[in-house]
């Protein structure tokens, strides 16, 4: 182990031996490692977030054919930074009606929700806070507090319009979460572990993408239903219910509800990348340190963070009966068809070589797509039928002459 | 297990504290003037009608519902996955059996026009 | 681990009568029901006490507090499901004025 | 005392405070509230007795599911019945003395016990408890049976619940 190679660990025994050295019990010792290692993360995970709304800022006026922030900084990359500054700056109003505690609480909660998340990612194959052996179910604990926290910014503004935004954003978030905690079992089955790094690590002759397009797939979008991004953002439909459920927020509690969502975001891109894209593995580059390492798994993140801008800055947003219905209706009918045809394909092709098991999935998960489309096609041409049959399109001016006898 | 609980509960309490940060710092520089409208709820400038927490239409409860049995059943289907490898092929039928048996209750909503945001 | 059964027993124990408490006393039909989540969780602290305490590789306890879980939940969805069902009819959750079956 | 014993106190104390809360406090959604804190205190316990999968599930269940339904039902019912009126009933001296006697009684029952004194083994090496659970939970020699009928008791209740709550009125 020496200093170029693997840095982190280097410095992190060198640290241990300082403080055993100054008579610290090895346990105390450990626990203040662990104390520096958990504040370290944190604060990456913060500097990226301050980083994410410059790339966000890029990304969106290149969608739009403008050029984004460029005026401070080389890039406009100190941006981010002048707005931290003003929203630290800004007055804190808290309206005279709100809940106090509850008020205050939810914006930290909600950040903290996200920063959990990054306890258990797996940046290089040394380099992770825990190897809970329970990591898939805890992403989906973690994005219970996440709902929590909106309930609870709606309820405590006293608003009405953050109580309508906060209960559409839970609806969706609540609906969206079975297709993903469906989908989560997929990597859990092909892998035969819950632990992120076991997943990881078992995708060493192909990622579970293909073994599994469909999971991921689905895994994405409810991903950003998630995220509440557009087009699932019903939670801040400004023609409806304005801002949604952080209405009342402001200064840096909004930041704090708007870093959280970045960050949220990006992570998800990670998780996406360690579930289905094999995380920081790339064709045995990994090997070459885990600084290395780490870089990959981070481009393959960013990766998923900028299909989800595109997604988002693409998409129109969708009414939110049309959302549901997309969810309840055809989300969850495939994922649990995905899921179903993924565990008897696995039993069946598992004792056969590595190549006929992954085009098997494959085929199986491609059989399933055509299905759907075909029944898609059916369903829409049966049911312009039935419209066409029991309402006839209307003729210019037989509206008024129906009204206007 | 337990040192990796140890490091999860530590995050969390770290995690806590460092979004608590900005906000004490943002008290310390932040003017703060506050007066009777500027902390009256904001409604787009018309005077607040009623009590804010008002009543909800039911559908969100049916979705919740819906939600929470699927939720059960989803985290109850992640020790069978788990082992799926590791043992026959019965085994998956058993897990498909499980999820069929659920799906009757989503074909039911949703015959019942449960799913309907109306 | 350092702790005695007693402990965890007595805390369940503890939390166990608090719920029971709600129960009787409130009476928001609603917060009956969150009485009875307190005892559902007693009880499984319990199972998972003993679980640890007597055979870790026996997993007896936390199938039952698995089942506990499913248990709970229906018993949730059921319970809130008629709370709303009798608000609707008859605009009230308080438990003592849902008197009509009593005769 | 050892620091897993602090822990354990700091948590039991959360749990039956959040929990005191949860049966005496006005607002109802407060309660909810407080309820998700003595969920969360649980999962702590669960997390302290090394039953990782139970803690998450705790989490993902509770908190995530069943108190967001409370919230749900609390915000659907909350026409008629104001906040302002009293919580309890009439009676609650009762119900406070009942509950202290019963404590009293499990306590006592609990303490004579022989053999509640015992501290942990350390847990046998190599035993994984998730896939343990996962290999009890589908062999039909362990719990197979009760496994598919939680699955028709979720199907009762979800067609139950629907039917109760949301027979349209015509």
């Amino acid at each position: 182990m020496n200093l170029l190679n693997d840095p982190i660990h280097f410095i992190a025994q060198w640290l241990q031996g300082l403080l055993t050295g100054w008579g610290l019990s090895l346990v105390l010792a450990k626990v203040i490692l662990a104390l520096i290692s958990i504040t370290v993360t944190i604060l990456f995970a913060m500097a990226l977030a301050i980083f994410l709304v410059w790339v966000e800022r890029k990304v969106v006026a290149r969608f739009q054919d403008r050029i984004g922030p460029n005026r401070i900084g080389p890039y406009g990359l100190f941006q981010p930074l002048a707005d931290i500054i003003k929203l630290i700056g800004k007055e804190d109003i808290t309206p005279a009606l709100a809940d106090k505690f509850v008020y205050n609480l939810a914006p930290v909660l909600a950040l903290a929700s996200v920063i959990l998340l990054w306890a258990i990612l797996p940046l290089a194959p040394n380099i992770y806070g825990v190897d809970l052996n329970v990591a898939v179910l805890y992403l989906v604990a973690a994005g219970a507090l996440g709902t929590l926290s909106i309930i609870m910014a709606g309820w405590a503004s006293n608003n009405k319009y953050a109580l309508l935004g906060a209960f559409r954003t839970v609806a969706n978030m609540i609906s969206y979460e079975i297709p993903m905690v469906l989908v989560l079992l997929i990597p859990t089955l092909l892998a035969g572990t819950m632990s992120v790094k076991g997943i990881t690590e078992a995708q060493s002759p192909t990622w579970f993408f293909f073994l599994s397009p469909l999971g991921a797939l689905i895994f994405l979008i409810s991903a950003v239903a998630e995220l509440g991004r557009s087009p699932f953002d019903l939670s801040e439909a400004e023609s409806e219910i304005v801002a949604g459920f952080h209405i009342e927020y402001t200064g840096m509690k909004f930041g704090l509800f708007y870093a959280g969502e970045l960050l949220h975001a990006f992570t998800f891109g990670g998780f996406t990348a360690v579930l289905f894209f094999g995380g920081y593995r790339f064709f045995g580059l990994e090997n070459l340190g885990p600084l290395v390492a780490a870089a990959i798994f981070l481009v393959k993140a960013m990766f998923g963070y900028w299909i989800i801008m595109w997604i988002k800055y693409t998409m129109p947003r969708i009414r939110i009966d049309h959302m549901l219905a997309f969810n309840w209706k055809f989300l969850t009918p495939l994922a649990l068809t995905v899921l179903m045809v993924t565990a008897v394909m696995e039993k069946l092709l598992a004792g056969t070589s590595p190549w006929i098991y992954s085009l098997g999935l494959f085929l199986a998960n491609l059989a399933i797509a055509l299905a759907t489309i075909e029944i898609l096609h059916a369903f829409g041409k049966w049911q312009r039928k039935t419209e066409a049959s029991t309402k006839p399109a209307l003729q210019a001016g037989q509206y008024y002459e129906e009204q206007n006898p | 297990m337990q040192n990796g609980w140890l490091y999860i509960g530590l995050f969390l309490i770290v995690g806590i504290i460092v979004p608590i940060l900005p906000l004490l710092f943002s008290r310390l520089v932040a003017p703060r003037k506050p007066n009777s409208i500027k902390q009256s709820t904001y409604e787009c400038g018309i005077k607040t009608v009623g009590d804010s927490w008002v009543q909800f239409k039911a559908p969100y409860y049916v979705f919740a519902l819906v939600f929470l049995v699927f939720d059960v059943e989803a985290v109850l289907l992640f020790p069978w996955a788990l082992m799926l490898k590791r043992l026959p092929l019965f085994v998956a039928l058993e897990g498909i059996l499980f999820i069929l048996i659920l799906v009757a209750g989503l074909v039911y909503a949703w015959r019942k026009g449960m799913l309907e945001w109306l | 681990m350092s702790i005695p059964l007693s402990w965890f027993l007595i805390l369940s124990a503890a939390l166990f009568c608090i719920g029971l408490f709600g129960v009787l006393a409130r009476k928001n039909a609603i917060a009956i029901l969150l009485g009875i989540e307190l005892m559902l969780n007693a009880v499984n602290i319990n199972l998972v006490a003993f679980w640890r305490y007597l055979d870790p590789a026996q997993m007896a306890g936390q199938v039952f507090v698995i089942i506990v879980f499913a248990v709970a939940a229906a018993e949730v969805a059921v319970g809130l499901a008629l709370i709303i069902s009798v608000y609707r009819r008859r605009n009230t959750v308080v438990a003592d004025e849902i008197d009509m079956m009593k005769w | 005392m050892t620091p897993v014993q602090i822990v354990f106190i700091l948590c039991a104390v959360l749990i039956l405070g959040s929990a005191l809360m949860v049966v005496s406090t006005r607002k109802l959604i407060h309660a909810a509230l407080w309820l998700i804190v003595t969920l969360f205190g649980v999962a702590i316990l669960y997390a302290i007795l090394e039953a990782g999968f139970l803690a998450v599930v705790q989490v993902a269940v509770y908190i995530g599911a069943i108190a967001i339904l409370f919230i749900f039902a609390v915000m659907l019912t909350r026409r008629e019945l104001r906040d302002k009126s009293p919580q309890l009933r009439k009676n609650w001296g009762a119900a406070a003395l009942l509950g202290l006697l019963a404590f009293a009684g499990l306590a006592f029952l609990v303490t004579s016990q022989p053999g509640v004194g015992r501290t942990a083994a350390a847990m046998p090496d190599g035993l994984d408890t998730v896939q343990a659970l996962g290999k009890s939970l589908v062999s039909p020699q362990a719990y197979l049976l009760p496994f598919e009928v939680v699955s028709v008791l979720l199907l009762a209740a979800l067609i139950g619940a629907v039917y109760i709550a949301f027979t349209r009125k015509s």
